[in-house]
């Protein structure tokens, strides 16, 4: 298991990459990333992501290791960006290896439930009509009942 | 006891500051607010609505009625938007 | 969308970049890749992966199809192999692109179970002790019905 | 008619060939795989058990009830194992 929360961008691609690397006895690898998304009124000049050091590697940590006991996972993999970011750069990625895919699907789509509304990260989007945070989405919330 | 509290996102905005340390009394968290909404009307706006708020004690989401025996630092912020 | 049947060996990472590269209107991005696993009694030494030339691409292109039309996405991407390959080795990946995670995730787990079921692949595995064909599992036709 | 058989995976082995055409009246595919039941052993192996065994017409996946009219390839083969 790694969990990374960093202000430096990353190479989703690269990531993937080392954490799928050499391994023959997980059949299933899943990645999910997020993309600063530019599909507002008004054009996104950039993203501010504020989060609570400390408790953010805690919350995530947690969080990943509900999913390895609920799933039969080989390995687990988080990363999230801090900090100022521009549309069309990755804001986070999770990878999963485990077995069998539902495996690694069902383990990928919890942990980004659980870090979309219980890992605590606060968005501000910057257009040129000014700055606002991001709301929270019920939906985002609902989605935890399911597991 | 003296606690560490923190603010984030608009919380921190509207209070104007990122982090105090805070002289109390209060039992819980939620006695915590009324302390705080009492002080200016920074703080009043701030905790207007603590539906719309959130609470960490000691870096674990915890709920408003927690209490804050043995709690070393409170952190208020708005719902989580990471992903 | 693009669908590749190919017996050359490809970099699922690298894919997976130049499929995500320059998106400013997707904020989502899954990847599925399966990996040949060698995890039975006897260590396996190859597997033959036979195909249907011409159907293959025509199933594999009406599941992608299909997926597009059940959600809403940006992009579709699917490579499978076919011919020798060896412990450790990418058989195939899906990747989907999407502005909401949930449309993401669920065409990439539709892809996944009908690419199980209902293209035409077969799976032989040769280890010391011989070679046999690999047998579908109840569970992957079952998983059609959640569909 | 002439229809072209293609045979896949462990169909194929017991046949012993990737592809054949044959002339045949069959009206459905049931009616075809009788016919090649009936001309050697390895078909009679082969096709034992057609709850094993798939089948598609014109490179569709099909049912061993449907018609041959029109149909100018069919293939013969077990349960697909892809991904």
């Amino acid at each position: 298991m790694r969990v990374s929360v960093q202000d430096a961008p990353f190479d989703f691609a690269g990531e993937a990459r080392e954490f799928a690397a050499g391994r023959t006895d997980m059949g299933a690898i899943v990645t999910f990333s997020g993309i600063v998304r530019d599909t507002g009124d008004a054009p996104l000049l950039e993203m501010m992501i504020e989060h609570y050091p400390g408790m953010t590697e805690r919350a995530i940590e947690a969080i990943a290791r509900e999913a390895q006991a609920r799933w039969a996972l080989g390995d687990v993999l988080v990363i999230h960006r801090h900090g100022r970011l521009t549309p069309g750069e990755t804001i986070m990625m999770v990878a999963t290896a485990a077995r069998h895919r539902g495996d690694a699907f069902a383990a990928a789509e919890f942990l980004m439930d659980y870090l979309k509304s219980r890992a605590p990260f606060w968005k501000k989007e910057r257009t040129a009509a000014g700055a606002d945070w991001v709301a929270a989405r019920d939906e985002d919330e609902a989605a935890l009942t399911r597991w | 006891m003296m606690i560490d509290v923190l603010y984030f996102a608009w919380v921190r905005e509207r209070i104007g500051l990122p982090k105090e340390r805070v002289e109390t009394s209060a039992a819980t968290v939620a006695a915590l607010v009324e302390e705080l909404r009492a002080r200016e009307e920074r703080y009043a706006a701030a905790f207007a609505d603590i539906s719309a708020l959130r609470v960490a004690l000691d870096q674990e989401l915890a709920e408003f009625d927690a209490p804050l025996d043995g709690v070393r630092e409170v952190a208020f912020f708005p719902p989580m938007t990471g992903g």
